[in-house]
């Protein structure tokens, strides 16, 4: 460590979504982050959870850490490199899709847990423009679990989305079943400050889990909407077992924990 | 499509024949792997414009096209190219700007509507982004649809599951089938009839080119028909679906084709911080084109230019199949 | 589906636990390729009743299966077995005496009803059949399509194409997903993790597998996960789409496996001899039954019976995959 | 030669049917008689034209005749061996389904070129029931023109077939497009007799070919319903380099040809 803290920010957010991770789950991941917290879970807690991507590689033997879902070393030693229409059916297919849990980020979250990755400002001349959905929309429509990785700020946690990409809960309480989906959705949102969940009978936002030395009130000034806070606890701080096999084995060079 | 023996032909030729203003194009990869980008350079060097441009997550190829101004119309659901750019940079300006007719689908959905050409029906179904602006917000108008028989009269179409509640699904939706003019895909292996095999991942490249009119495929390596024979199992496009077959080495560079090379990072942060240029006159951009496109005649000088040493950084270990502990930025 | 790592058990094993009385089931394979034999032989004699099969162009499981009085409710698109029986004989005699509940299909539908399983969805469009009495002739009636939870409400629907006229399609043809309870496949190479790789053509067995709760797979080669993954191009199936692994030599007999053995027409020509027995006793059509079914302990012993020449006269050449030359009859 | 005639029944089916197929056509085909025809064409006045399975085997090096569209010996030196599902895509896909010419059988055909390979009698309860549709019902739906291979019999060519399989032009005039198929179905019929055609307009078999030696009289004896045979001429007998190369490079061993 180079920091005087125990962990850094970053290294608390990897291990709080790992722990999410139940062992034969098949992870639909990103890079970065998401795909560390992936490894993390494997190598910890979950060791037969499977990475998936959405472009068709399953369980790859990453020697290094891809920088994309298109990378190259995700195709190397993988059970099968398929197509992208083959890796969403595994998803839309409920046999395989409950096993499936996701990690997304996104640029704004609501208190439904809905996302948006596609702008902000006006849908049709935006003032900023992002990528789009790609796989997000599918994942958050197919499966039944999805964290979302989110810096916790005013802006990002935003009581109207200005695009709604990726379905969460909509409008609460039975409105994505109304919508036609499944259960689903973001049920976890990991942020550098805690650990929100989402009530099972209004599918609103509540704050499980805050981190040693943040408090509540910290998580509501960074958050635009009025959150239940009062079932939070303090999370268990990662174990040094946890960081050990972070540190060790998961990121030694630590190209996405940084420095 | 008659003369299935010998489909080979210069890049040149096959973009002159094929690729025409106001095409309805799209071409192979996803982000910074496997696009056809010799082809796309020579598409702009072509200054072909207006073209309409199908794509699911295609990065490199993608914003290039938009950066040299030959996309008119974008039909898309993801545009970001790695590291150097999680969002593909000229895409975001083009929209900010409002100098493109753009619309967002899912990955799911536009590999459903490459299939659904590829696999002649007008639609294929799907349960995702309900609830979602996906399905709310549309691109093109209701009366430029119906204006334009090349596109859709809807951008898709929400029905109640005509079979009860059957795989607990209430309402599906339908999206439509893309039926391009052409496809660009370039792949490892391909014979002159136009056979092909792809290693890795194929992405959509397989629907695409089966749900195209015609189709362009570049391969870093031309080889016998014997060769492709010899194990059909790994030959994913027989040549009944290929109307051109240029022979282009290094004809993904500065995207990954695995077993290959690796993508150039180096080359992608380039193009990024070129096409950030804020500048009114777009100088730096304009500069980083005339020299690497405009300045050079085909994909092999533009290749010379690069130089050999990077070429040689991005060579891929034959076990792997990408370049084990090349430095990424 | 939590434990990965080893699925290996004996089919006997497999067969017991997942193969109930009125299970919906089906198998892998073509005509007389690569049919699960060993499988269908332990089921006859594990004496599972009242099974419910989804078939496109299964041929020898079938018929073996229809004459051992194991299914009762078929869906299906073609039933023949090549030369020695153009038309599956016990097949065609259970529907003539009324013995079975059958409805059907074209090939293309039965392939569609798989894929929309694997996709998810509840159903997949397709051309096909307009104007048939494939569409009118329904053979399991409303009532009891209401009554059982796993059957369709509707055999197929009808629909305008919502997208106007688009692909040139005034009206779609909508068939229902099947997610059969069980399918079981036989390949040529499966790991103990479940991962499959099928040499030649993999028919609908991998939309079947990817549509159904529980998978067995059968393999000529149970081979080591690094065997595989040297190649993820070769593998169809990823491994979390199985539940149970059987390492079956010549599991597959006497049916053709590609690269492994050819058909074995000596054989299937006396099932066609002995299954067309019209005697009211069926005493030869029981002699057969007992003698390489009943009367042998597995498929080892089974092909004991069989006997070295035949399994040597089968054999495939390594180059055509097939056996060259072989006497057929 | 091992009759008398200068060629025998099959063989000028086989010819007949052969020379419908252009070059650059991708032939359906089963096996047998289909399939001679399929080879027969390629080597006589199509070479480039393509064999493809409904199993999905494009191109095979066929160097034994196969004896079933799964036949082991179709897998050998194709251009691609792909799956069920690609197979039929590749019909029901305009772009390259125009391209295609299939070679069909039947137990049954009406005078709109309608084909029944499914059952004799009622469909519940038959008197013979036959293999079922496979692919046929697929390929007369999608592409534009099909050979029937027929032996001319009165029973084979029925006023009303007791169950309508795969279409041809349904009731006649507009019905297939108003049925929403495609212009396609049966476009000639190959029999021993002759070679049979359907107008344009009313979409009703009519006589084109009678083989030398067979009276269009003969014809309407052996067919249920009462066909035009105003139009119909003698047809070319096979040429002595078709029989050769038939005989010698297509089936020399006689094993579908016969002795």
């Amino acid at each position: 460590m180079i920091t005087a803290q125990p962990y850094t920010p970053k290294e608390i957010m990897t291990i709080m979504a790992a722990r999410e991770i139940k062992n034969g789950d098949i992870v639909f991941s990103g890079t970065g982050i998401s795909m560390l917290a992936a490894m993390a879970a494997k190598n910890i807690n979950a060791p037969e959870s499977v990475i998936f991507f959405e472009t068709g590689a399953i369980d790859s033997l990453l020697e290094e850490l891809p920088f994309a879902v298109a990378d190259p070393r995700i195709m190397y030693w993988a059970a099968s490199n398929s197509r992208l229409t083959d890796s969403f059916a595994t998803m839309q297919n409920k046999i395989t899709g409950e096993k499936v849990i996701a990690i997304l980020g996104a640029a704004q979250i609501d208190i439904n847990g809905n996302l948006n990755t596609t702008c902000i400002g006006d849908y049709f001349s935006p003032e900023i423009r992002f990528s789009g959905s790609g796989g997000g929309c599918d994942v958050a429509s197919f499966v039944p679990r999805c964290i979302a990785f989110m810096q916790h700020e005013k802006r990002k946690f935003v009581k109207k989305l200005d695009y709604l990409t990726s379905p969460g809960q909509l409008g609460g309480s039975n409105s994505r079943r109304e919508a036609g989906l499944r259960p689903g959705g973001v049920s976890a949102v990991v942020t550098n400050l805690g650990v929100m969940r989402f009530d099972k009978d209004s599918g609103r936002m509540y704050l499980d889990k805050f981190y040693p030395g943040i408090t509540p009130e910290k998580i509501l000034e960074n958050t635009e909407f009025k959150m239940d806070v009062s079932k939070a606890t303090q999370a268990d701080p990662p174990t040094k077992t946890e960081l050990k096999i972070l540190r060790e084995d998961c990121d030694p060079q630590r190209l996405i924990l940084g420095r | 499509m008659t003369n299935h023996l010998n489909k080979v032909m210069p890049l040149k030729q096959a973009i002159e024949q094929y690729v025409k203003n106001g095409s309805h194009i799209s071409i192979g990869g996803f982000t910074l792997n496997r696009n056809p980008m010799a082809a796309v350079y020579e598409i702009i060097r072509q200054n072909i414009k207006d073209l309409h441009l199908y794509a699911h997550s295609n990065g490199t190829g993608l914003d290039e096209l938009i950066g040299a101004g030959c996309i008119s119309k974008l039909e898309i659901a993801y545009a970001g190219n790695g590291k150097a750019a999680p969002t593909c940079i000229r895409f975001a300006r083009s929209i900010q700007n409002n100098e493109i007719l753009f619309e967002d689908y899912s990955n799911y959905m536009m590999s459903l509507r490459f299939m659904a050409g590829a696999m002649g029906v007008p639609f294929l179904p799907t349960l995702s982004g309900l609830g979602s602006d996906i399905l709310t917000k549309w691109g093109f108008s209701r009366s430029m649809r119906k204006s334009d028989p090349k596109i859709a009269d809807k951008k898709l179409a929400v029905i109640d599951n005509p079979f009860g509640d059957w795989a607990e699904a209430s309402k599906v939706v339908l999206v439509p089938a893309i039926n391009p003019d052409i496809t660009i895909i370039h792949v490892q292996k391909a014979d002159a009839m136009g056979t092909c095999s792809i290693k890795g991942l194929s992405f959509a490249d397989i629907e695409q080119v089966k749900a195209s009119k015609n189709v362009i495929v570049t391969c870093e390596k031309l080889v016998k028909k014997e060769e492709l024979r010899q194990n059909p199992d790994l030959n994913q496009i027989p040549f009944i679906h290929v109307s051109a077959v240029c022979h282009v080495p290094m004809g993904g560079y500065p995207t990954a084709v695995y077993g290959h090379y690796d993508y150039d990072s180096k080359y992608l942060r380039k193009f990024a911080i070129a096409a950030k240029d804020q500048n009114k006159n777009q100088d730096k951009f304009k500069k980083y084109q005339d020299k690497y496109i405009y300045g050079v005649k085909d994909h092999e000088a533009f290749l010379a230019i690069v130089g050999q040493k990077r070429i040689d950084a991005i060579k891929a270990d034959p076990r792997t199949g990408y370049s084990v502990n090349m430095k990424r930025d």
